[in-house]
């Protein structure tokens, strides 16, 4: 504190931890040289963000609503992955038509099941897994961490131990150019939907009836009810948007990646955990801050210095830590 | 009083301190436990035996260094295989590019295990002054880079492989404790006293000092602290305890001794790789040896595990016949296939937290209490 | 006169725009006892968090026999011979009685090299936790999970820490709230015995006049964050500024 | 007086292992002030608690205008028209004034004069209608605690010890205010402080170890000092 005394008003002044990406961005295009692959990277990396943004939301959420950690929260990602693979595998006619109407068809039906998915079993999930041991922490990290097993388990016993390749529809799989940095479509969709979800969330929180009840939820549960309101359904509904929004991420994820494997689950809940750490449990603007962060740092970084690639989210949680240690937007709790 | 109320269900150290018939009971079942790890060598004549005995000697270790955090302290980490796979790797590189001799195992384990405390100290300091939830994310990244990291590093660890290498000469089979007239091994009770007998007492003594060290540390003085700080960290603060450096110091101590499990572990197995030490199915393995012992009971670990070992062996093989006898059924088959164990153990885990969250151990020391 | 063994200089803490403590500045000495008052968010027992830890000031000094603590930690204050009972109870509920002194006797004296010993083998400190516990009269419920007691002994309980932590600093934050009236008596007899003592200081925040009549030898007022009179009892009961916003004479803005 | 509005018949309820009301019978009459007297542990806010659904009754019935509540959710409880002032005012700070208010209001619109009546009666919520709760004093939370209440038109009003920790001046503010309500609601307020609730209140009942120990006038009770040393062994001279 006492050292960043002086740097720290000019800092907020730009932005405070919401320009770090972008301070990010600025710092990479030197280091990586040249200007077409820093656009392909920068590209890359905030779709990367964006996804990861969508899968992360619903961990940060459910916990600033109900103080519960879900290390059960990537079975939905998970899922949502396998459902969005074998819906599009289902619609191989649509997705491999030479029509952007079709493509986009057969990619939102994908989306919309493996989301679907999110919602009805975020109702189950919430019933018998949250719902038991709820106020007790210890108990919650506990069988929340069983339910991962399980589910993950299930993913495998359901479609096989081998890797799966997803189709992904053919209109999205191009690449444009601009001055010689080339950029995936895909990508650009990936981001432009995560932006749609990230604005989308922040209005309902902030401008809505329903915001306002869940601001006020996290609060002083017990009175919000004794105003009348059925805060249980309120906070199932939210467990549910989480879900969805993870399997939705899942599936985006899919796409993305292309080839997914059963222990996507457990691969993606260490990236997840490292992302509500950077930004902060229980606020949407952290978990996006932190999903960019960690987006953007892991293209450069493999692109960089590829060995340091998988300690680069690391070492940016280990150094955001230090910083601030509890992230670097958290929820405000009174 | 509303914050109180949840807290007053719940099982309390104090009313347990008086025996109870189902206490009186708990212990003379690890007696005789305790006994036949003593003299497994010669109750169980067969190899596979003897590694079992081991295997339950290394995860009581494991065990109860764990709930000495999560049971004791009210900590939860996911990084106590990475400090059991640090003492591991840490003796393994001493006795393979060291060499296969006592100096380079004690290098190698002295390497590991400090290696493992510098690192607890650096994620206690770092992150134990923020809430618990908090903490068990930190070491959950923590331990999946550390995994990570031993794959990556092929030239150091072996990558996948691992490290396979020799020990020291007293452990070899060949090793001829006490010879007979013959020039061979001779016998004790029909066992030969060879290397391999050396080789278990080297694991059950070191195991044994350390779960003692470990028991003490609970009914210490120290361990009244550390219950103090999991009931209520701001008023242990308030009468002079420092919470950061006991939560970090107890952090230290359960990561030495995972370490030191590793080390055993190591010398034990003749290799090591990251589906011995590190990987998360273990975590999970210790997790739900604490839980079903029972947590914040030391002797609920030796419980734990031995349940957790007979029920491995006995559950895979129960499920590939039951996955035989409904090859008919469409999905059945898969569930119940050997490789889906995780799958069993995880819902046993789920409805252990759900109805029984003292655990065997725990529920057991309450029998009887009430009579 | 002698020196003062806790003091604070202009202290001060700000929550966002909010000074719940502004410019607060007192030295208390041994062998007096100053009862704190003021109206509710006069910031009485966020004073009391600034000079006992759990807060840390935006500005100003606190000093304990003229060393500055204001960086130290809770626990460091602690040791340095700050003792602080909380308004809420705040135990360690599922330890038992004895364990929950004995906590307090331990940090206090220390464990030494012994730490490997089973904790029943210091008797020195058992020892002293239970004669905490025989004046406080809680000896008969040793065993009890703290949980298990009857609020009245609650408090108690919360005051044999105290006394187990031997301060040289006592603070009090309301001992007696929600205690029946036969129970009330033995803490203000258990205050009065430690003032009898001469060599420490004691502070409480307290709203009930009767008490504070039988004990202050000093008050302190606050109001809105601010030390607005300090003195002898019967003076600052009758300053006009005091009557003023204690008891409420004039109507003006009550609100703010 | 028109007749009871709320009637409570040997109420037990019990707090994990403890059993905290050992069958409480009430029967609170339409209009005016009620006061439930006792001291602290007496069982005061468990029995609002239990009214309002937070903690359910083990035994007996809780009935709210001939109707039986007592196995209602919190919420319903509520929308039944009971409004309920916790002891720890229940304020949210993270929202601003208006909000705290807007989540009062049945509709998140105000009815105008409605809260015009309420910022003249406690003037402190006009002048902090957007600053954030968290900002208020102790008594300005409780005004604000009062004003959530009343700002839709409710039968019966449950308020905990409203004058705990306040200044004396802030509780005769807030007598002059209680008054004003009452005229159009039934309040059920919770007490130990007997010189503020015997200012207010027509009816009284003295809850002792989880029982009704007294029913009865409240000019009676005021009257009868013996009465009061008997039932009320509290200090009364508390905020003198």
């Amino acid at each position: 504190m006492r050292l960043s005394d002086k740097i720290a008003p000019s800092f907020e002044r730009i932005g405070g931890v919401y320009a770090l990406p972008v301070i990010l961005m600025i710092v990479a295009l030197p280091l990586v040289g040249s200007l077409s692959s820093w656009v392909t990277l920068t590209v890359a990396g905030l779709a990367m963000g964006m996804m990861i943004f969508l899968m992360a939301s619903g961990l940060s959420l459910v916990f600033g609503l109900m103080n519960v950690l879900n290390f059960g929260h990537s079975a939905f990602i998970s899922f949502g992955a396998f459902i969005a693979a074998s819906v599009l595998t289902g619609l191989s006619a649509w997705v491999g038509a030479h029509s952007l109407g079709f493509n986009l068809l057969a990619l939102f039906a994908a989306i919309g099941a493996a989301s679907l998915f999110g919602l009805v079993a975020g109702i189950v999930f919430e019933y018998l897994i949250i719902r038991p041991v709820a106020g007790d922490h210890l108990r919650q990290i506990l069988i929340t961490m069983g339910a991962l097993i399980v589910s993950e388990e299930l993913v495998r016993a359901i479609w096989g131990d081998n890797p799966i390749t997803v189709a992904r529809p053919a209109a999205l799989n191009g690449i444009f150019v601009i001055g010689g940095a080339s950029i995936e479509i895909y990508r650009v969709f990936a981001f432009c939907l995560g932006l749609a979800v990230f604005v989308g969330l922040y209005l309902v929180l902030n401008r809505t009836r329903i915001g306002l009840l869940i601001r006020a939820g996290v609060e002083n549960r017990e009175m919000v009810e004794a105003l009348g309101f059925r805060i249980e359904r309120l906070f199932v509904g939210v467990f549910m948007l989480g879900s969805a929004l993870a399997a939705m991420g899942g599936a985006m994820w899919a796409g993305y990646q292309g080839t997914i494997t059963g222990s996507l689950g457990s691969e993606m809940l260490i990236l997840i955990t490292i992302v509500v750490i950077i930004g902060g449990l229980g606020s949407i603007e952290g978990s996006l801050l932190g999903a960019l962060l960690v987006g953007l740092l892991g293209n450069y970084v493999a692109f960089l210095f590829p060995k340091l690639s998988l300690a680069s989210n690391m070492l940016l949680m280990m150094a955001v830590l230090l910083w601030r240690p509890w992230g670097l937007k958290p929820a405000v709790k009174s | 009083m509303t914050d109180t109320a949840a807290e007053r269900d719940l099982p309390s150290t104090a009313a347990c301190a008086r025996p109870t018939a189902g206490g009186v009971a708990l212990f003379s079942v690890i007696a005789v436990i305790g006994l036949l790890l003593l003299f497994a060598p010669f109750v169980f004549s067969d190899v596979r035996s003897t590694q079992v005995a081991a295997r339950i000697c290394v995860f009581v270790v494991l065990a109860a260094s764990y709930d000495l955090l999560i049971g004791y302290t009210g900590i939860v980490s996911f990084a106590h295989t990475m400090f059991f796979g640090m003492g591991a790797y840490g003796a393994a590189m001493g006795l393979k590019f060291g060499g296969a001799d006592w100096g380079h195992l004690l290098l190698g384990s002295v390497g590991g295990v400090l290696a493992a405390a510098v690192l607890a100290v650096l994620i206690g300091l770092l992150s134990l002054r923020v809430k618990a939830l908090f903490f068990a994310m930190v070491t959950l990244a923590a331990g999946s880079v550390m995994m990570v990291l031993a794959s990556q590093l092929t030239s150091l660890t072996g990558g996948e492989d691992g490290l396979v290498y020799s020990t020291p000469r007293l452990f070899k089979p060949a090793m001829k404790l006490v010879t007979n007239a013959d020039g061979e091994a001779a016998r004790l009770f029909g066992v030969p006293l060879d290397g391999r007998l050396a080789l278990y007492y080297f694991v059950f003594i070191v195991c044994l000092v350390v779960f003692v060290l470990l028991a003490r540390i609970v009914r210490s003085p120290l361990g009244t602290v550390l219950e103090a700080i999991r009931e209520n960290e701001l008023r242990a603060e308030a009468i002079g305890y420092r919470v950061v450096a006991y939560r970090t110091a107890v952090f230290v101590i359960a990561a030495v001794a995972a370490a030191v499990a590793g080390v055993v572990w190591a010398v034990w197995l003749r290799y090591t790789g990251p589906d011995t030490t590190l990987s998360f199915d273990i975590m999970i393995d210790i997790l739900l040896m604490v839980v079903i012992g029972g947590m914040g009971t030391m002797y609920g670990a030796i419980i734990g595990v031995v349940v957790m070992s007979l029920a491995q062996s006995y559950l895979k093989d129960l499920m590939s016949a039951a996955a035989g006898a409904t090859s008919g059924v469409p999905i059945l088959p898969h569930l119940l296939d050997p490789d889906r164990w995780p799958l069993w153990l995880g819902l046993l885990f789920i409805l252990l937290v759900l109805f029984f969250p003292a655990g065997i151990a725990g529920t057991l020391m309450k029998k009887g209490s009430r009579s | 006169m002698t020196a003062p063994s806790i003091e604070t200089r202009d202290l001060t803490i700000r929550f966002g725009g909010h000074a719940a403590v502004n410019g607060v500045s007192c030295a208390f000495r041994p062998g007096e006892l100053t009862v704190i008052v003021g109206p509710n968010g006069a910031g009485k027992t966020t004073w009391f968090n600034l000079v006992s830890g759990q807060l840390t000031p935006t500005e100003g000094r606190i000093l304990k026999d003229g060393v500055d603590i204001t960086r130290l930690s809770p626990s460091a204050r602690a040791k340095a011979g700050i003792g602080r009972a909380f308004q809420l109870t705040n135990l360690f509920p599922r330890l038992s009685v004895l364990e929950n002194v004995r906590l307090a006797v331990q940090a206090r004296h220390g464990i030494g090299p012994r730490a490997f010993r089973p904790a029943r083998a210091y008797r020195d400190i058992a020892a002293l936790a239970r004669a905490h516990l025989e004046t406080t009269r809680l000896a008969a419920l040793a065993d009890l999970p703290a949980a298990a007691l009857p609020h009245g002994d609650q408090r108690k309980l919360e005051v044999a820490l105290l006394l187990a932590m031997e301060p040289d600093v006592f603070m009090f934050d309301e001992p007696t709230a929600g205690m029946s009236v036969d129970e009330a008596p033995v803490i203000l007899d258990l205050i009065a015995g430690i003032k009898k003592d001469g060599r420490k200081t004691i502070l409480l925040v307290e709203h009930k006049m009767d008490v504070v009549r039988a004990l202050a030898d000093r008050i302190v007022v606050l109001h809105n964050g601010e030390l607005v009179a300090d003195g002898a009892p019967d003076r600052v009961m009758a300053l006009p500024i005091v009557r003023e916003i204690y008891l409420g004479l004039p109507p003006e803005d009550e609100a703010a | 007086m028109s007749g009871s509005i709320l009637r409570l018949d040997d109420v037990h309820t019990d707090i994990g292992q403890y059993r905290v009301l050992h069958g409480v019978t009430l029967d609170v009459p339409e209009g005016g002030v009620y006061v439930l007297l006792g001291r602290n542990g007496a069982g005061k806010t468990t029995t609002l608690r239990t009214i309002m659904g937070l903690w359910r009754a083990r035994a007996g019935a809780i009935v709210f205008r001939h109707r039986d509540i007592t196995a209602l959710h919190t919420a319903d409880i509520a929308r039944l028209g009971i409004a309920y002032v916790p002891e720890n005012m229940g304020i949210f700070g993270g929202l601003t004034v208006e909000e705290n208010m807007r989540l009062a209001s049945a509709t998140s619109r105000f009815d105008r004069t409605r809260l015009g009546r309420i910022q003249d009666l406690f003037p402190a919520i006009r002048q902090f209608w957007d600053k954030p709760a968290w900002s208020l004093s102790g008594g300005q939370k409780q005004m604000l605690a009062i004003s959530r209440a009343i700002i839709e038109p409710r039968d019966l009003i449950l308020i905990d010890e409203p004058t705990k920790g306040l200044a004396p001046s802030i509780i005769r503010a807030m007598i002059e205010a209680f008054r004003e309500i009452a005229r159009d609601t039934t309040i059920l307020l919770v007490e130990q402080n007997f010189l503020f609730a015997s200012s207010l209140g027509q009816g009284v009942s003295v809850i002792d170890d989880g029982r009704i120990v007294h029913d009865g006038d409240m000019a009676a009770l005021a009257a009868d000092e013996a009465l009061q040393t008997r039932l009320l062994s509290l200090s009364m001279a508390a905020h003198q």
